[in-house]
């Protein structure tokens, strides 16, 4: 058993007030709280073996390029990476996002070509495809929703023509908490020999992923998100990929050899990692996961689980709520609105509470004009929210209703 | 009413709620819902203040040498807090309503509204009104 | 007066024990370490006000958004920037060379167009260009070196053609601390209306830098190496720039509207800044900026000319040592090698006394191979290094070299 | 002697430095003088392993079933660890080289010298000399 109080007591920012009122902090899905452990690695590591790493031959710049590739394989064993040379340390999940198709914009797609994307992407996994989209009159093909808003697979198999390049979707939405069929779409790629990018910001931090068993060419997803620091994240790429991705940003540290004229690059994942990395942010990352695999990631999604079916059932018995793609699978998110009342409003007055939740079009605005709202509230749930949490929250949104009547 | 008169007004009409912050948030509903309606033909997207969350109409006239504004927003609070702008910066003149440094926001306690970050933007909105007058001057 | 005790105190990593000894760190233009009060904001952050910027209606998410942008203040006013949107939060100085490159390439740089850069030029101010220079036969043309390892300025002239289109210099040699004569160069580049990006990595933490008065059209520097933390650098445009740059990473966050078919870019810094920042990253970096500035980056640079003096002097009174770059009028760094020795060993031997230095071709193969050497050590000092370190570390390398013999 | 033997031989002849990592180093260096030196004309670009900071040349010869190396590198520490090296595996068969767990160099203090990321790769030396051990098998 879990147990719930230990886990909480490992984050100190419960312990802050709003307005005089406990936190209650629903907006995990824009990023997590961090857990102590996570926190003083980071002042650990600038305390004792800060250094810049690679290529010394001093003993902290050993002990930090040790630190930091164990880092590497900590998290490469998380989600069942057999060479951790595969996984690249990048800025972030849009970072991430970016490289690849900068990175296919040389190599693998050609001019006019489609790239599949589907109604919920976040706005991280449509502009880079739009930008490149726009240099070169590439097309975006949009999987469908069905009326209960889960995506229309169906669809998907006629949407592919011969120009189609690349299907890259998000693993979960981040407005709806869906969990996208991954197996399936998958399978239509293999089918049709389409590389898939997958956006794993919303995964990662709620659900297992094991990589082997998925076996896509990318995966990225965001450290913050998942109980690490800011400003860094992690790009998978299959073995093939590696191998060939061209690299489209430079800088020291990632190669063998080089002449005005001509470079030699290194092999492997420091290809992709130049300029002096995110140091302390890959050391936290790897304390994230080590907080994770504490607990085990299959725990940590069957209790959101619970917490997620809690909420609905109470949302679903007040009938002024509108809920969007509910669903029992969900990972850990929450979409509603409030009949007749503005989103900010909700989440103004839930704030004076003490209350945090997110409003607005959480960047999926193409996902707000196909369900034809301007946003929506959303709560979102990480290992540290409580059944009593959302039974509050519950009790102040009946007030909060009041109070706009 | 000068401007700071009706500030002066407003920053008393909050006095008595003293740290209640939800009958505060109600009296700004209310204003809110009794805010004179900006003309439908006038909502037009060249009167929208963009926030990042919800939109405001603000429309400006010139009448005798003051400044009329009404205005509109989808949100309620933020219509509230437009309603506390109007009621102090309407029918006012235009040299005044540029000069004004609007600190009462601060003084009746509802300063987090003024944050430049803020998802609303009360700021952006002072400043399209202090332009449209600007404009008129 | 500057109260050095009081300084060092400020850095708990100097009292670490390397090999049972007091820890010298002589190697700051790889990384500066940090004072505790950056430490301290990182950590505070996420114990007290971690959150996602912009856009959320929470107090948390207000409180962050301020903060953040506060920091963008403090390091614009640092470096005297009016408009702060013209500073841009990166991942770092490769990553801010990689925008400007990436978006050069999409709106200024034509096919076979030149580039000048200097012989002084780090990887990173190498590699970004010279991947542009691979895809479109662009040429990149090289400031040589004087006898006395000074920049040729003399030859700058001859080397603009009606197809130059942009200088990128470096503002201090990171392998040899020579000081670049921008000012010169300026006048040579607004002559022939030529854009200028500035690399400031090794400048930025040693001297003043005033982007009012040099008004060049891109500085780029890392927060790591001017004690704040990594992961984290910036990006100034001149407002021309700030303007016209066409974005070449997009995402998240830096958006007015957004359909599959088309997107409206936010105005300002934003629009270079997709997905969520490294938040807590420039919160340090602010931090450290407070930290200089309440030394004085002018004391900073004077205190560390005496000590490059003294270390200079000492060393030149070693008949088998070998200086690169010699000056009085260096930026913290000092580059030699001992005749018939590998850089290698004494750095492996100093290691062993609790010296930090770093050895090898620091990023700048290039210039290495333009002075005809395989690598160099290379001392670098901060404002928490002292004369009886230099004093020290003499010391110890005559007994290496006594060893090595 | 077998890889074993040697091992002890080298460990015990470095207990007698017990902490003091001058007269080991200067040990090590000694052994760097005094290794053979490889043929010139071996020194070829195909025979080299390049570390991030010197270069190492190793040349592999089969002789009587036994694996002969012959070595050199730039700098005297690095080369010092290889004489380390080729006194061990040297003048073995190409089965033992391939087996041998290279555990003695901890035990000599010199661990730091293994770790990955150590800027010579003494780690890429050793997988180099049983790759070319394996080649012979
Ligand atoms: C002159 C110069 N430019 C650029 C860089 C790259 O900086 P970073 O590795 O922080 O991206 C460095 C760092 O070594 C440098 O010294
Ligand atoms: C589904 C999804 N993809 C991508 C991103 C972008 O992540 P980041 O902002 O950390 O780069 C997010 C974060 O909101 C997300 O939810």
């Amino acid at each position: 058993m879990m147990d719930l109080i230990k886990i909480r007591e490992q984050f100190p920012i419960l312990n802050q007030k709003i307005n005089n009122c406990d936190l209650i902090y629903f907006d995990n899905a824009a990023t997590s709280q961090k857990p102590i452990s996570v926190i003083e690695s980071i002042s650990d590591f600038y305390k004792k073996s800060n250094s810049n790493i690679h290529r010394g031959v001093h003993s902290l710049s050993r002990s930090a390029s040790e630190q930091f590739e164990l880092a590497r394989k900590t998290v490469a064993n998380h989600f069942n990476i057999d060479n951790e040379q595969q996984l690249i340390f990048t800025a972030g999940c849009t970072d991430s996002i970016n490289i690849v198709a900068q990175g296919l914009a040389k190599f693998h797609l050609q001019k006019e070509d489609e790239i599949i994307l589907s109604t919920y992407e976040h706005h991280s996994n449509i502009l880079p495809w739009q930008l490149w989209a726009k240099e070169n009159k590439g097309v975006l093909k949009i999987i469908p929703l069905l009326a209960n808003q889960n995506l229309d697979y169906d669809s998907i198999e006629k949407l592919i023509t011969h120009k189609t390049k690349l299907i890259a979707i998000t693993h979960v939405s981040n407005t709806l908490g869906l969990i996208t069929d991954i197996e399936r779409i998958i399978s239509i790629a293999k089918k049709h020999q389409l590389p898939i990018l997958l956006d794993g910001a919303q995964s990662a931090p709620h659900m297992p992923v094991d990589l082997k068993k998925l076996d896509v060419d990318f995966f990225v997803c965001s450290a913050h998100k998942l109980y690490g620091p800011t400003g860094v994240g992690l790009l998978y790429l299959s073995q093939k990929w590696l191998d060939k991705l061209p690299v489209s940003k430079s800088g020291g540290g990632i190669i063998k050899s080089v002449s005005f004229e001509n470079t030699e690059y290194a092999d492997g994942a420091l290809r992709f990692e130049p300029g002096t990395p995110n140091i302390s942010g890959v050391i936290g990352f790897s304390n994230a996961i080590k907080f994770i695999n504490n607990i085990g990631i299959t725990t940590i999604f069957e209790f959101e689980k619970k917490l997620v079916q809690h909420a609905q059932k109470k949302l679903r018995e007040m009938p002024e709520i509108i809920m969007y793609g509910e669903s029992d699978e969900k990972a850990g998110v929450i979409s509603f609105n409030v009949k007749n009342h503005h989103p900010f409003d909700i989440g103004t007055l839930l704030d004076n509470y003490g209350i945090a939740v997110r409003t607005g079009h959480h960047c999926t605005q193409p996902l707000m004009q196909d369900l034809k709202i301007q946003g929506t509230v959303r709560i979102s749930f990480a290992i540290y929210n409580t059944i009593e949490e959302i039974n509050y929250f519950i009790e102040k949104l009946k007030k909060v209703i009041k109070m706009l009547q | 009413m000068t401007i700071k008169e009706i500030e002066k007004e407003i920053i008393e009409e909050f006095e008595i709620f003293g740290d209640d912050w939800e009958s505060k948030y109600e009296h700004i509903i209310d204003m809110g819902k009794s805010l004179p309606l900006i003309n439908l033909n006038l909502k037009t997207n060249n009167r929208i203040i963009k926030g990042c969350q919800s939109n405001v109409w603000l429309n400006t006239d010139l009448i005798n040498d003051k400044i009329l504004y009404t205005a509109d927003s989808d949100a309620i609070i933020t219509k509230g807090m437009i309603a506390l702008m109007v009621r102090v910066l309407s029918n006012q003149k235009a040299e005044d309503i540029v000069k004004a440094d609007m600190d009462f926001i601060n003084q009746i306690g509802l300063k987090e509204h003024l944050s430049p970050t803020r998802a609303n933007g009360l700021l952006s909105m002072i400043n399209e009104m202090k332009k449209e007058a600007l404009k008129r001057i």
